[in-house]
């Protein structure tokens, strides 16, 4: 039976090209999630507060937190990790004498940076959507009950935002992984990346086959995991 | 056992038709209060004595700053010119003492405004816990005395969304207790409910009113007016234009603006 | 018939690149030009990333590719080549105060090597240095590569000899040296057609021969290096 | 300092005009396939609704399988393996000729397909906000169901949706870069030339940006005033 | 002229004590009607026989299947068994007969259901113009004479947002209107309403009434039933419990249950 299997995948799968890119192919997976779950979290902590400042009625506040948002979601990806790897990875002196060479000198955290940024002025937005989804009698109830800010926005807007907010939040997150591959812009190959340059050397579309699989399996398990939150987020939802 | 029947077995103050002017100590007191909506005048010099255990109905037409007074009260609106003594701290300066004074105001709203994502009790406790640092253990067995007091202590599990409309209404009232107001405000608590759904939860008002706590009311069911307040207010374009008992403003209205409301609700 | 479409990638200066115009130019586009000449065909020449070429080619977009593509096994699997119409070596170029001693791989166990991706050199980088215990970064264009090497995150640059040369010569700042040329990576850089293309392979190798013979070529090499590169 | 101001220039070695035209692809790409994809989301929408099993899978198929695939695989499969299937379809058909599918006409038929497959998930949260009483108020009134549809639910649709599909623009501004991979070339690929040619990365990457803000910036008001056209009834709301 | 005015000068048919048995035409006939929500049997055997001209009041318990009854009659809701025959045509059969008999019945929903993005008058012509066929200045004449009865001919340009609840019921009852309905469903039309509002729009009813259209309507309001109704239907738990003169059900209810329900809602 497996015997079977392995030759019917032998039609598929080229046994030769599997051989020499199979391994380098999980490594880029390992990179894309790396790369994205880390920059992820933290542009999530980021996006928060930016959502919040984006919201403030204080002008000093606000007027920084939407240019951010306007600079980081309006512009190219591509172009923010290059200038901000090479670009200000030129100013080698001025690192070195800040003792910040070590971080500017990596790829890692350059691309970590970047998407952190990047991500952070999406998810920004997606927070204050998700914010203002919020009844306003929510707060006044808190209010009139006494409860402190923190209680408030911890216990009683946060559950209820998160339910709104899931569904952009997935899809921020199906397009970072997809947007990983800029990654190899400065030297950091995910599943894509690797794709690339296996094509490059092979001229085989198969490995772009892989990449795909891989990236739909990917998608698909986050839209199972995001539906499972989401019922549990729901609870109350009666149907 | 019923709320109604429950009733009986209280003491019933009845509404006290010599309430005024009388020893009670005031609890609520508004000097030269003026709220502006923008450029839009909503409440106009208004001065307002409540005294404790006192029970006022405030009625008036649609958009005559009824909401508007009660939520200035418990701060949710901001006020821009005059001053509110609670306990005789001034809650429109944002303080400590502002703060104390204010957690004696329970207030319950149109659309109950419970949090969804929460079950019955969670509500109940949610307060308690968090703002008087009161146990779990604590904060959940005067949550179920209370839900008890409005019927609805076998739902504790239950959340919101699965209630009718009087039902959470009166989970509403329950949370609003747990936090042991002396006050409580009322925003038209009917309004938004079934007919059916409308006595019950002024059963338990009722009830409430039977306790002695200070009670301010919005509401258009005249009945219940008539048979529990001690005052009752009439609003017009943020002018208090009467302010009798009920036996009196139902009787006889004094303003031509008053005459012309009752015609059209009752 | 006789409207040959040639795919140049636009972004290898100086044998191939795209002024502010649009207009293709460098030591590709004066030999693709040229061959045309000495075939009498007539010629339009197409700007295509690199990435994409060899499927371009393979989807007929256009008919032969002159962007100095090196002759390597992989690619000749699937495209034919014609004759060499120039050598290059690969080289490598280091930091003015680099203690590396020399190109030979067992030097470059440790160091952090950078070349252009899916090119000869990127493989050379991973198939040898890599191998040999150096970390290999590949970029997408030799200019990052270039740009790395400037800011220090790169102790060494594999590149193909003559571009590399003007690169230290024009924009290195400075930074840098030849550190020395790779011996044995000689490498054929060839016309590449589609598979099977027979007649037109032999209409380029005639006309590489013509273009030889009758001193073109060699007008057209010294115009950019100052030496015969064939 | 000049020097550089002079690479941007309009005239003789200037690569004003370059980086001008790059963005007009950009764009012109991006507009074409606005008219295809949004359309295309809608009725993806409509039948992942739809009570019937079938066009709800493939709904759900499409959705996923063109938000999940890389927009650069989904080009190329576009370019090339439509190309390369049809080629050999003629030749079975014994048609001898050459068969092409132009690059931006490939590059419009893949991004239209992924910014359907995004659209499609703001057309149906938008959905979800159009009351059950409009369709039965329509269906009482007895008018047709492409009635309902164009006149009640679409505008209504519409103003809900635009924030939603004002990403989805945006992310498609930027996709367009991969382009260059078909020798379309649009304003990244204009950059990466001239970069290679003039080795100053830094500047026109700097001017790159400046220019897709400045793209971002006009699709702003543009649509702030489609949300003020199809909002008009909020405005005046008490 | 306001609409109670105008109601003077129209003849008033009054309430016919004696509509039972009458030699009208029956418009509407439904025979052994059983509706399902799943596994929910939320309507059981309906008989019921509409006259021409006859006002129907259909009341009960909430959740006791009053919409869902007069929904099936529309076709809003699909029934699983038995019949509806409209002017005797089989409505259940979606069929061209069918819809044209359809086109006869109109309905007002609670919560309006105008549409937000259309101004006053354009939500009053699009279903003539579209439906119809007719001109827009065809439409527009007709809609701003309707738009009259209702007291609504001054707003003509407003998007309903604009407007207070009883004015969009208004409207929304004109819009109804233009599409000259025989038959006219109303499901709790002042359930939404203010109370100050829910007497104009009353107004506008008793005045449609006594132009001699079909109505059947469900509402709370008790006073206008008693006004207005020939027949009242008492629905619970899917059945028609009781189906009398208002009068005879006001004074003593047949049923237990009916007088439950009476008693928690007056
Ligand atoms: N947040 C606000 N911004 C601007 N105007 C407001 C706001 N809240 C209320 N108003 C206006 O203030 C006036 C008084 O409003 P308020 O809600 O107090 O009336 P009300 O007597 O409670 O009416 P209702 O019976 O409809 O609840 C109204 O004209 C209203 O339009
Ligand atoms: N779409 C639906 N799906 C499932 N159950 C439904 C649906 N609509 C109504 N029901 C159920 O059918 C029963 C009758 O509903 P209906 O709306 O007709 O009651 P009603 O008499 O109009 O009540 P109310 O006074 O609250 O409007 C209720 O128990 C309700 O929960
Ligand atoms: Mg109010
Ligand atoms: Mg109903």
């Amino acid at each position: 039976m497996s015997e079977l299997v392995m030759s019917l995948l032998g039609y598929v799968i080229d046994p030769e090209l599997l051989e020499r890119y199979g391994a380098r192919m999980l490594e880029g997976l390992g990179i894309t999630i790396k790369l994205v779950a880390l920059s992820y979290f933290l542009g999530l902590l980021l996006g928060w507060m930016l959502a919040l400042g984006r919201m403030s009625g204080n002008k000093a506040v606000q007027l920084p937190c939407r240019a951010y948002i306007y600079f980081f979601r309006g512009s190219p990806l591509l172009a923010q990790l290059f200038l901000l790897y090479y670009g200000l990875g030129s100013l080698r002196g001025f690192w070195q004498d800040v003792g910040l060479w070590w971080f500017f000198r990596d790829a890692w955290y350059c691309s970590v940076l970047a998407f952190t940024l990047n991500t952070a002025a999406y998810q920004a937005e997606i927070f204050r959507g998700s914010l203002l989804a919020i009844p306003k009698g929510q707060y006044e109830a808190c209010r009139a009950l006494g409860l402190s800010r923190f209680t408030t926005m911890v216990r009683v807007v946060l559950p209820q935002s998160m339910l709104v907010a899931l569904g952009p939040l997935g899809n921020e997150l199906i397009l970072m992984i997809k947007a990983s591959a800029i990654a190899s812009l400065v030297t950091v190959y995910d599943v894509m990346g690797v794709a690339r340059l296996a094509f490059s050397r092979s001229f085989d579309f198969e490995v772009y086959l892989w990449a795909a699989v891989l990236y739909l399996i990917i998608v698909e398990i986050i839209r199972r995991a995001l539906k499972r939150i989401e019922a549990r987020l729901s609870r109350h939802v009666v149907p | 056992m019923s709320v109604t029947d429950a009733l009986a077995t209280e003491q019933n103050h009845g509404p006290r038709a010599d309430a005024h002017g009388d020893d009670r100590p005031v609890v609520i007191q508004i000097r030269g209060m003026n709220k502006w909506y923008g450029s839009y005048h909503a409440l106009h010099d208004i001065d307002l004595d409540v005294r404790q255990g006192e029970r006022i109905i405030l009625c008036g037409p649609s958009g005559s700053g009824k909401s508007t007074l009660i939520r200035c009260i418990n701060q949710l609106e901001q006020i821009e010119q005059g001053s509110i003594h609670i306990h005789g701290a001034d809650v429109t300066r944002q303080d400590k003492p502002a703060q104390v004074a204010l957690r004696d105001v329970g207030m319950v709203f149109q659309h109950f405004n419970l949090f969804p994502h929460m079950t019955v009790l969670d509500n109940c406790t949610l307060a308690p816990m968090s703002v008087k640092g009161m146990s779990r253990r604590q904060a959940e067995e005067s949550a179920r005395e209370r839900l008890e007091k409005v019927g609805m202590a076998h739902l504790t599990g239950q959340f919101p969304t699965q209630l009718s409309g009087g039902q959470q209404q009166r989970v509403a009232i329950a949370r609003t207790l747990c936090m042991d107001p002396k006050i409580i405000l009322f925003d038209e608590p009917t309004a938004a409910l079934d007919p059916e759904m409308v006595k019950e939860v002024l059963d338990v008002m009722v009830r409430l009113a039977n306790t002695g706590i200070t009670m301010l009311c919005v509401t258009h069911e005249m009945g219940f007016a008539r048979q529990m307040a001690e005052r009752v207010l009439f609003l017009d374009q943020g002018v208090i234009l009467e302010d009798t008992p009920p036996q009196d403003f139902f009787a006889a209205p004094r303003t031509e603006r008053a005459r012309a409301f009752l015609k059209q609700i009752l | 018939q006789d409207a040959i479409r040639i795919g140049i990638e636009g972004a290898y200066p100086p044998f191939n690149a795209v002024d502010a115009k649009g207009q293709l130019y460098g030591f590709d586009v004066d030999i693709a030009n040229a061959l045309c000449a000495a075939m009498k065909a007539k010629c339009t020449l197409v700007a295509q990333d690199w990435d994409g070429m060899i499927p371009a080619l393979v989807a007929r977009k256009f008919d032969a590719v002159v962007s100095s593509m090196v002759n390597t096994e992989e690619r000749s699997r699937r495209v034919d080549f014609t004759d060499p119409y120039y050598r290059t070596r690969l080289a490598v170029a280091v930091p003015k105060d680099s203690k590396i001693p020399g190109v030979d791989a067992k030097y470059m166990k440790g160091k952090t090597v950078g070349a252009q991706s899916s090119s000869t050199q990127g493989m050379y980088a991973e198939d040898v240095y890599g191998k040999a215990g150096a970390d290999v970064r590949l970029y997408p264009t030799p200019d990052e590569a270039g740009a790395d090497l400037i800011a220090g995150r790169l102790d060494a640059m594999v590149h193909d000899k003559f571009p590399l040369l003007e690169w230290l010569q024009k924009n290195s700042e400075g930074c840098c040296k030849l550190l020395g040329e790779i011996p044995g990576t000689e490498g054929d850089t060839s016309i590449a057609l589609r598979k099977g293309d027979d007649a037109l392979k032999q209409r380029f190798n005639q006309a590489i021969k013509d273009i030889r013979a009758d001193g073109t070529y060699q007008k057209i090499s010294l115009k950019y290096f100052g030496a015969d590169i064939y | 300092m000049l020097d550089l101001l002079s690479l941007l220039s309009f005239g003789q070695g200037g690569w004003g005009n370059a980086l001008l035209l790059g963005t007009l692809v950009t764009i012109a790409l991006a507009l074409t396939c606005v008219p295809i994809g949004l359309p295309l989301g809608l009725l993806v929408a409509v039948g992942a609704r739809s009570k019937r099993r079938l066009p709800r899978a493939a709904a759900t198929v499409f959705s996923t399988v063109f938000r999940g695939l890389p927009e650069l695989l989904t080009l190329l499969l576009v370019y090339y393996g439509a190309q390369i299937a049809i080629q050999h379809l003629l030749e079975r058909m014994g048609y001898a000729g050459e068969f092409h599918i132009n690059a931006f006409f490939a590059a419009v038929v893949a991004f239209s397909l992924v910014l359907a497959a995004f659209s499609s998930e703001v057309w149906l949260g938008a959905f979800k906000t159009i009351p059950k009483g409009q369709y039965e108020a329509a269906r009482s009134l007895g008018l047709s169901r492409r009635t309902t549809f164009v006149r009640i639910i679409l505008p209504q649709l519409m103003r809900v949706a635009l924030p939603g599909l004002s990403n989805n623009w945006l992310t498609l501004l930027k996709d367009s870069s991969l382009v260059s991979t078909i020798s379309l070339v649009d304003l990244m690929r204009q950059t990466n030339l001239a970069v290679s040619a003039t080795k100053q990365p830094m500047l026109f990457y700097f001017v790159c940006c400046l220019l897709y803000l400045l793209l971002s910036a006009l699709s702003g008001v543009v649509f702030n005033r489609a949300e003020r056209r199809f909002g008009r009834h909020v405005q005046g709301a008490r």
